[in-house]
């Protein structure tokens, strides 16, 4: 099968849709000749037209209200955020208006959008520029929520949420954008709500998010040598979560490692943890659970603290061992 | 009888019938002001007593396919959308046979099969909806316009300013009515703008802003009908001011320290249903006798939209998780 | 000792420190003659005069932008947000300025401000007037986050918040406002980062905050007749959190029980939870944490149902009995 | 030697500093330029190349108790303001001499103590905060002023409306100063806004608007003169708007489609710095000797610094978890 790059494959998709279906069109800023602040829609403008492939002022706000007034009267836009980071000034028309919409209407009317932004640091664009931001949307009730580990999985699930007559926040991570897996020409779908397991393992269940699902991977090829079988589990999606997927694993390794970019602390790690922690898995615990998140600052800009503020490898190299009280 | 000077396509029934929709909105609402009084309903409350003409005249031009937004202080928006005041009431009594089931309430009662796409809970939020329901007019090629109802307190709110920025680039079918009833909660608005005309703020867009004394429902159906015939023209948005007046307190519990009762009968004698009754009386185009029916009327139906609440099954706690996703 | 409203405690914490201290000054929308949406700040513009009491337009991003750019030049503000689902449009200069300004300016410069704001459900106002999102704010690394949850309480809280260098979120419950306690007259200090045990016991351990502070204790009045002892303690302050009170308490009972009204998933219960979860009492836990909280949807209007969305009494009750396999 | 028409307290000597400034701001982005795409600084960077004319000459006219604002392009404007580029370039490389220890980058400078109260990596999000800064000068009665720069872009975003407003209905000491350099990051203005000037949007607040051509130093000194002498006369706010033209792309890698080779051509030949040395030149003000001088110092000033930042120590792990609570 064809290797295109995550990049690709959030293009691919939104493209082969539009073909097909016209109520679909992207708004954002400089997503047009630009090609977006990462490049997602380059060459699409010179396809769609800038009707459909909408450049927009620097208004978050009004933009995202604007996708959901319109998708609210029968359009199904795309809304590219142009870092996650800002979501902080689209957050009511999200949270308030494309969340609530529908539920506050006695069921009449729905928000079919999906508003993508790229979300993570590594990149040294340093506080305002780096976060993950995904614990915030997860906790409104109306949103759902999706955050892609690999280019297989970006293309069926950003087609999943296209399909979605919901409100969907897509995370793409910006460091992910040039990595590469085999991904069908043909248009699929990979429903929301369904958990990966990556990697199979017995001794340790991971589970990871975005592209700490690739440092767990790097992890367990490391623990590997040592011994040390682990499994890890890529919910996929935040909101609705598989916890069926990894209360299973955990029952069956009986260890949990959580582990995401985002600040630990009120980090949607807690979810799925204390949802652990509340379960069926409870009794087959062996080990208290561990949980690895972002540092309690907001992103520095210097490379090396910036590495610092994040998870890497060895950290959850070490998080495991110590889910098995080994050094 | 005469013909006034309004849109041509509004009849002389029609206006006998906005004349009685703007005792149904004064009705409603008052009759709401009292349950809330009472603690019969819970909540929080807008009234929009006082200011029936702007929503009435601005609504009488646009058609069923017409769509508008709306705000926290809504009911006359709603009324004058064409909504039925029994599932108003129902809503406000929080029954299943409310326009939202019982779950939206006074700030969030909305048909959007009908074209009204909702009130709003916050302050300009439903400015940036206006526009995207616009956007798909035009990306549909769909011969609506939405009308955008607001306060003078929202125009201070950024999702004011991006969102006529937006209209404005995009050139959208939309018309966007400040009623400026003076006041927000308790903020002046000679306090909280510095400019004479709120309509002045359409000049940072690049579209027209026109002044309307909102309190004038021949005069509100003129401008708007202009508007409307601009947008549906593909001209793009207006910015229309109607300067009007709140009679009773911001919401439920207001000592409306922040004005004089002096200024309070200044305008409530100019009241725009009195106006409006003497210009038909004058025109001939009603009779003191029609205009006691037509007030009964609305009168009545008020009174019955109360028992069709009251009547109305409350919805069961399985309804707390349903229609959260579609 | 006198017994003051939570709202009193309030009002007055301000006024004391506001007669000693000329750069501290009140902004918001409506707190002036008409004393605020609740009424907290009733009286205060007829002793303080309006630029102290400084009654703002309609632009929650403004006049949050306004407070944080007069702390980092010398005044000390506090800022009445409205509701606090109205955040949404405050974010990002609550969390991408006021939280991030020291860090990113390498220390120099400080952002002593505290934004105070009514919160939670039980008014009838319905789904964008009746959120609990403190998870967001808690979730952000250099705001500090507090919830008070007794007229006593918010008093000495608020002296600390305003007190504090730093942007303090202080929320303060709706339905709590007209409840008593005893408060001295004079000033006085809790420090952030205090949890209090509300009532001792022995067999398991509720953490509460705001209202279910109230709730939990009840509750525990109810479990005392059935022969259970459960241990109360708030928090107090999210950020910082008192780890080592929780611990502690839950190491003695080996039962915990989480509530608060927000929305269960994404919401601080799960911090909490899992930091016992991970932490040395796991190895103490004789059953699964519970957690509660509010439901999986918007907050609905009718009456019932917005009682519905949010843990009550008998609630709690049974999840405590749960944690001791008890009907 | 003439006096040339700027505001008095401007000496000869102090326009041959400005022009040094500009050579300074010039060299120092330059030299930015070229390690970005070296690939020796790592993040993102905004060059204020082609636009050293505004920043210089509003700065130029206040004092060090006055207060700045600043952007993501907002090197100028912290050169203007007195900023070594020592630090400036100690940042860039990530290091504890830098202005945030190395914590901030290009995007976050500021210098709080000598009233530079920072760049911001928020379009329009230091709008507010200028408000603030001033806010604080009224309420302690302090005479200060503060200059909020920001770009024609973010003056789409409801930051800017709502803190402009806010500015106006307080009367506060502060200057708008809008460096129109003709894009957002790829929109260009004429798509983005539907007014001929973003000078006009003051109209909405009530306060002066004015333009000024952004590239000439002189007309920038005494357009921003009067503003900051309205200001500490408690006559309140200014919107200037700077036309102007930023050389380079956006940021670190821009194809600049959006644009045409032509028109940047036509920009360049409008440069801010060459205009100001021939009128230098031509009042006897500047010997074309004395010209060489001022822009070798600016050169080796900015060589200088990268030897200072690249002999600067870079922060320790520790340095991770402090600063962020005071
Ligand atoms: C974003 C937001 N801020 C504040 C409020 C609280 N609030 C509700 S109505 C209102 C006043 C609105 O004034 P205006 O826009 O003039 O409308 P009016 O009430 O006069 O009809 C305020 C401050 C809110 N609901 N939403
Ligand atoms: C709120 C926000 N939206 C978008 C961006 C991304 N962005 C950075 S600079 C920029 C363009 C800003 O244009 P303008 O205000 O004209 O300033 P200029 O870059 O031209 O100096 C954009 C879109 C951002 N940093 N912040
Ligand atoms: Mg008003
Ligand atoms: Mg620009």
């Amino acid at each position: 099968m064809r290797e295109i790059t995550y990049l690709e494959a959030v293009r691919e998709a939104m493209s082969q849709e539009m073909r097909k279906n016209d109520d679909v069109f992207i708004l954002g800023e400089d997503i047009g000749v630009y090609g977006g602040a990462f490049g997602v829609t380059r060459g699409m403008i010179e396809e769609f037209g800038p009707e459909r492939v909408r450049n927009t002022p620097i208004s978050e706000s009004g933009i995202a209200g604007a996708a959901v007034g319109s998708a609210l009267t029968g359009m199904r836009p795309i809304l590219e955020l142009q870092f996650s980071d800002f979501i902080t000034i689209a957050l009511d028309q999200i949270a308030n208006q494309a969340a609530k919409v529908r539920y506050m209407y006695g069921g009449k009317g729905k928000v079919p959008m999906v508003l993508r932004t790229p979300s993570g640091s590594g990149t040294g664009a340093a506080a305002q520029h780096s976060q993950s931001l995904e614990a915030w949307v997860a906790h409104v009730p109306g949103l759902k929520v999706v955050q892609p580990s690999t280019a297989y999985d970006v293309k069926g699930l950003l087609k999943a949420a296209m399909d979605d007559d919901n409100p969907v926040i897509f995370y793409e991570h910006k460091l992910l954008y040039k990595s590469k897996s085999d991904v069908p020409e043909e248009q699929y779908s990979i429903p929301l709500g369904q958990a990966d397991v990556k990697r199979e393992g017995t001794d340790t269940t991971i589970v990871a998010t975005a592209i700490m699902v690739q440092r767990a991977l790097e992890a367990a090829d490391e623990l590997e040598k040592e011994g040390i079988s682990v499994e890890v589990i890529d919910p996929r999606t935040l909101v609705p979560l598989d916890e069926e997927t990894i209360i299973k694993s955990v029952s069956k390794t009986g260890r949990l490692v959580v582990v995401h970019e985002a600040v630990k602390r009120g980090g949607y790690g807690g979810e799925i943890a204390s949802m652990i922690a509340e379960s069926a898995a409870f009794d087959y615990l062996d080990a208290p659970i561990k949980r690895l998140g972002g540092a309690e600052s907001p992103i520095p800009y210097n490379p090396e603290l910036e590495k610092a503020h994040v998870p890497q490898v060895p950290d959850i190299v070490k998080a495991v061992k110590e889910t098995l009280n080994r050094k | 009888m005469e013909k006034l000077n309004v849109p041509e396509q509004i009849s002389n029934d029609k206006l006998k019938d906005i004349y009685k929709q703007m005792w149904l909105i004064r009705y409603f609402d008052e009759k709401v002001d009292e349950f809330f009084a009472k603690g019969m309903i819970h909540g929080t409350t807008h009234l929009a007593v006082g200011q029936e003409a702007s929503a009435a005249g601005a609504c009488a031009v646009i058609e069923q396919k017409d769509k508008i937004t709306s705000t926290h202080r809504g009911h006359g928006h709603c009324i004058a959308k064409g909504a039925t005041v029994d599932k108003m009431m129902a809503e406000l009594f929080g029954r299943t046979t409310g326009y939202c089931k019982g779950k939206g309430g006074s700030m969030h009662i909305a048909d959007v099969e009908m074209g009204n796409l909702g009130a709003n809970g916050i302050v300009a939020g439903g400015i940036p909806l206006a526009v995207g329901s616009a956007l798909t007019a035009h990306m549909k090629k769909l011969d609506y316009v939405t009308l955008c109802f607001f306060g003078d307190g929202a125009t201070n709110e950024g999702s004011f300013h991006e969102a006529l920025n937006l209209a404005s680039v995009w050139n959208l079918p939309v018309i966007f009515i400040c009623e400026n009833n003076q006041y927000g909660m308790s903020g002046s608005v000679k306090e909280m703008v510095k400019v004479e005309d709120i309509a002045t703020r359409s000049k940072s867009y690049g579209f027209p802003g026109v002044v309307v004394d909102g309190n004038d429902v021949v005069e509100m159906m003129n401008v708007t009908n202009e508007a409307v015939e601009r947008a549906r023209k593909g001209e793009g948005p207006t910015l229309i001011e109607a300067k009007t007046y709140r009679w009773k307190g911001h919401s439920k519990s207001d000592a409306k320290k922040y004005r004089t009762r002096e200024e309070e009968k200044e305008w409530k004698a100019k009241d725009g249903i009195k106006r409006f009754k003497e210009v038909l009386l004058e025109a001939n185009i009603l009779t003191e006798e029609q205009e006691e029916v037509l007030r009964k009327e609305a009168k009545k139906e008020v009174e019955d939209s109360v028992e069709f609440a009251k009547n109305s099954p409350m919805p069961g706690k399985e309804e707390l998780l349903t229609d959260v996703y579609a």
